[in-house]
């Protein structure tokens, strides 16, 4: 019974555990439910994988009913790789957790922030698993709700308007997004996105469908930060509480970039629409523009989280260039990417975490000397700032060989170029902390200060160790990767 | 395409222009958060003009009945609907708060405090 | 509101009314238009309006704010619940027709059931909203 | 073609009500004219047969989210600020986005008529077989909770994460409150 139902579990059982946190109303009890059911979660998601792998596409239908009439859960090898990074990552920052919103968030509101935590992996779990166009935005706005929760619960009065402007911006790209399932509504009569891409394949090209094309398109770089549409990203994620910056910069984006893929490749992938427009070329322009720009405001930063926030948007550029290249050795950069940065930017946000725990919101200046008093702290951020410039050993030189590879067999030999001179930039702004952390006298607030507990600093190094053993061995990671990638291009005509 | 979808669309995309633009326009939070609601209305109307059959009535089933609305839109547009006040609730609610803890509800405002503040 | 009467009599009078009304919306409205959703609202607007007439502190007494923070979640978890048990019935994640003997019945059993989870949790969610935006006092700047 | 006619005079009231709304700055007003708003969004939905949204849009769009504006206002100010930008970037992407939307919608196929996508491929099978097949007449109501009931329980939770939300920011911590606003 549980082994057919696991498609459901998968969402169901992080959503169950949501309420039953707001019911039993303390802290440390909502935090037990938390963990257990994110590691539930977790291991449920590895199950499917497990079975995708084996047993190719699961279909799971709600209710009884078949699709196109009922809605289905369909899982094939790349949501079911982005279902393992959400949830394992959900999961291993659970235990972390536990200290650091001991620290930053009032203690009667520890369930409701639990409650809003496990809504929020709910509704990215749900949106990555689903088959049903309007499941997309329901779940879409379950966890955006629950992002602007986590966001507003950071200390900082400048976290309200951070979530705020994100409240607005995201509001419009969910919009967007209901309008672009709403054209292809109403061109092909049904829901579910397998029925939808099958009769859009034999529809001629017509005005509706590059117009829901480019609503999807806007509606979900919204979401996703793509460069120009990025501008709620930074503070939002400078001023959140520590653990749910760590949570989004991990797992939201990279949810929104399935998406992405979902609809052009899945859906439009057979349609007449993708042959006769140049998605590519806008993205491609917008990624390059997204990598140096960002990692030029980044330089500039003396917030470390702004900082890495800034960073975020030029790795997300990554990812969204790889996509944009279109062929199997890109998008499998791309993909790959999606994890690599999970697991880098994971790592430096939990470690950025513990600094917040010992001398509050880490600027560059209290971070003098870190070294000194946080050695591991310190060490690990070393090797996620690696990660991010792509130094061969870590998971970044692993995206950025993919995506150069990709560049050089398209012959675009100034993207290739154009790649490696972006890791300089971001070799500037990790050198600039290193600088800081190394080489001066720790600053008067970290005099006092040790170690951060272990509780927290074990969670981190898992996801440090993550991106050296990634970056070693990238047979499990870009393995999956490259098989997703030629799915969704067998997809395509 | 007849006269009745046409002034529909028409006045929908008249609609969610003006709430798109009170939304990016607009430096007071509250009124964006109105422009942001109509800007989602207009959208429900997309979405319900297609449904109605000419001669058709409302989708519950009676006997002698033979041409009914089509019910699908309906159901969307009440989840949406509900997503909508519950995402202005949230918004009202930080607006609330960012006046407790600025003093102000206009966007220029809140920034010239920021820029003091850093 | 202490002197005003005529309103509070009325209010007394009316709302055993709106919230039977939203009752037959609730259970209604699987033959007419309505259902959960709008009964929640009609319900918590009638607890509003005995707010309004006898005051906020009145109304925290006759329904306590754990009770609304109570039903928030579980008008949730009742729907989960069904969904769940259809499950361990033996059918898919809320496949009521397992619920019963004749599927049509547990179609109808299923649909009735989620429906009262709905409005339970609108009710809840509504009335919470009400007591957390008017327990809020007005700061000193917007009294200028 | 009452109906047409009925529909084109609330679509035109509804237009002139939103260019209220963008011209006035009292705050108040403008939520007034919002719950006008959607009042005559609920009367076009009535004209269209979709009386279960009517009745939601009514009970939301008129009431909560009016009486959530109002005591917003309440607390905070109710007076908008003179714009001081130039709002030319602003009214071209709203255009923009306007613009790609009547692209889009022109080409779309007919409407009204029954012989239409939307009403030939997913819809028939809840009007024909959905009373049967559920023992609910209101097809709304089968398609909501049964066909559908996915989304819905995701619609909850969407309400339930907004009520969280609204929790979190606005309840009072009473004691540490009390004890800091005498300061």
């Amino acid at each position: 019974m549980i082994e057919s139902n696991l498609p459901a579990l998968q969402v169901v059982l992080p959503l169950v555990a949501a309420p039953l946190c707001v019911l039993l109303r303390r802290g440390s009890l909502a935090w037990l439910v938390t963990w257990s059911a994110t590691w539930a979660t977790a291991a449920i998601s590895i199950a499917i994988l497990l079975r995708v792998l084996d047993a190719g596409t699961i279909s799971y239908t709600f209710g009884g009913w078949e699709p196109p009439w009922g809605i289905e859960y369909r899982v094939d090898i790349v949501n079911a790789f982005v279902l393992v990074l959400v949830s394992v990552i959900g999961a291993i920052i659970v235990p972390y957790a536990r200290r650091s919103v001991g620290a930053e968030i009032r203690s009667e509101q520890h369930y409701l922030f639990w409650a809003a935590y496990l809504l929020c992996l709910t509704g990215l779990l749900g949106v990555a698993i689903t088959g049903d166009a309007f499941n997309v935005f329901v779940f879409l706005e379950i966890s955006s709700l629950a992002t602007y929760i986590l966001i507003a619960c950071g200390q900082d009065r400048r976290a309200l308007v951070a979530s705020y402007q994100y409240l607005i911006m995201g509001t419009i790209g969910a919009t967007f997004i209901v309008i672009g399932i709403g054209l292809l509504y109403l061109m092909t009569g049904t829901l579910n996105l397998a029925d939808m891409a099958q009769r859009l394949s034999t529809m001629p090209l017509h005005r509706p469908q590059l117009a829901a094309l480019a609503f999807l398109t806007v509606g979900i770089s919204l979401k996703l930060a793509l460069f120009p549409l990025h501008l709620w990203l930074p503070n939002a994620y400078a001023y959140a509480p520590s653990v749910s910056t760590a949570f989004l910069s991990a797992t939201a984006t990279k949810v929104a970039v399935y998406l992405l893929l979902r609809f052009s490749y899945s859906v439009f992938g057979q349609s007449h629409v993708i042959e006769n427009i140049s998605v590519e070329a806008v993205i491609l322009a917008l990624s390059v523009a997204a990598i140096f720009t960002a990692s030029l405001v980044a330089i500039f930063q003396d917030d470390v989280k702004r900082m890495f926030a800034y960073s975020s948007v030029a790795q997300i550029g990554y990812i969204t260039l790889g996509i944009s290249l279109a062929n199997q050795n890109g998008l499998t950069g791309g993909i790959v990417h999606m994890f690599n940065h999970a697991v880098a930017k994971g790592a430096i946000f939990m470690l950025l975490g513990c600094v917040a725990l010992q001398i509050g919101q880490p600027l560059m200046a209290q971070m003098a000397g870190l070294a000194k008093r946080m050695p591991m702290t310190a060490a690990g951020l070393v090797v996620g700032g690696l990660s991010l410039i792509g130094v061969p050993g870590t998971v970044g030189f692993i995206s950025k060989w993919y995506l150069v590879v990709a560049a050089i067999e398209k012959g675009w030999w100034w993207l290739a170029a154009l790649v490696l001179i972006s890791s300089m930039l971001a070799a500037i702004y990790v050198w600039r902390l290193i600088e800081v952390c190394y080489f001066r006298e720790p600053s008067p607030e970290l005099e006092a200060a040790g170690e951060a507990p272990l509780s927290m600093l074990i969670p981190a190094w898992v996801l440090v160790i993550g991106c050296i053993y990634f970056g070693l061995d990238a047979t499990m990671t870009a393995g999956t990767a490259a098989s997703a990638a030629q799915s969704l291009l067998e997809a395509t005509r | 395409m007849n006269a009745l979808d046409l002034i529909n669309y028409w006045i929908a995309m008249m609609l969610l222009v003006t709430g798109l633009y009170i939304v990016i326009a607009r430096g007071n939070l509250v009124k964006k958060l109105v422009g942001l609601s109509i800007f989602q209305t207009s959208v429900y109307l997309i979405y319900i003009s297609p449904s109605k059959i000419i001669g058709g009535t409302a989708p519950i089933i009676a006997p002698g009945v033979e041409l009914y609305s089509n019910p699908l839109p309906h159901v969307l547009i009440l989840t949406a609907i509900v997503v909508g006040v519950a995402t202005i609730a949230l918004g009202l609610a930080l607006v609330v708060r960012i006046h407790e803890a600025y003093g102000t509800i206009e966007e220029d405002e809140i920034h010239a405090q920021d820029q003091d503040g850093e | 509101m202490r002197g005003y009467l005529v309103l509070r009599v009325i209010a007394k009078l009316l709302i055993p009314f709106i919230l039977v009304f939203g009752l037959y919306v609730q259970f209604h409205g699987d033959f007419g238009p309505g259902g959960g959703f709008q009964a929640g609202v009609i319900v918590a607007a009638a607890i509003i309006f005995h707010a309004l007439i006898y005051g906020l502190p009145r109304t925290r007494l006759v329904v306590p704010e754990w009770v609304v923070e109570t039903l928030v979640a579980a008008g949730l978890l009742l729907y989960i619940a069904v969904g769940i048990a259809s499950m361990l019935m033996g059918g898919g994640f809320l496949d009521y027709s397992v619920l019963m003997h004749d599927p049509v019945h547990g179609q109808h059993r299923g649909i009735l059931l989620v429906e009262l989870g709905v409005g339970i949790s609108v009710a809840g969610v509504m009335l919470m909203i009400f007591y957390m935006f008017a327990g809020r006092s007005r700061t000193p700047d917007s009294e200028k | 073609m009452t109906t047409t006619l009925i529909n084109t005079a609330l679509l035109l009231m509804m237009a002139a009500t939103v260019i209220g709304i963008v011209r006035l700055r009292n705050l108040f007003a403008v939520v007034i004219l919002g719950s006008l708003y959607s009042f005559l969004m609920a009367t076009i939905f009535l004209v269209l047969d979709a009386v279960d949204v009517s009745m939601t849009e009514a009970a939301v769009g008129a009431g909560v989210t009016t009486v959530l504006l109002l005591s917003t206002l309440y607390l905070t100010k109710s007076e908008e600020a003179k714009p001081s930008h130039t709002p030319i970037l602003p009214l071209a992407v709203a255009l923009v986005t306007g613009g790609l939307l009547v692209y889009g919608t022109l080409g779309l196929p007919e409407f009204g008529s029954p012989d239409s996508v939307i009403h030939q491929h997913v819809a028939p099978r809840y009007l024909e077989q959905g009373p049967e097949e559920t023992g609910v007449p209101n097809v709304v109501t089968a398609v909501l909770a049964s066909y559908r009931g996915f989304d819905t329980l995701g619609e909850v939770t969407v309400v339930f994460t907004g009520g969280i939300g609204v929790i979190v920011l606005l309840r009072r911590r009473w004691r540490a409150d009390r004890t800091r606003d005498h300061k």
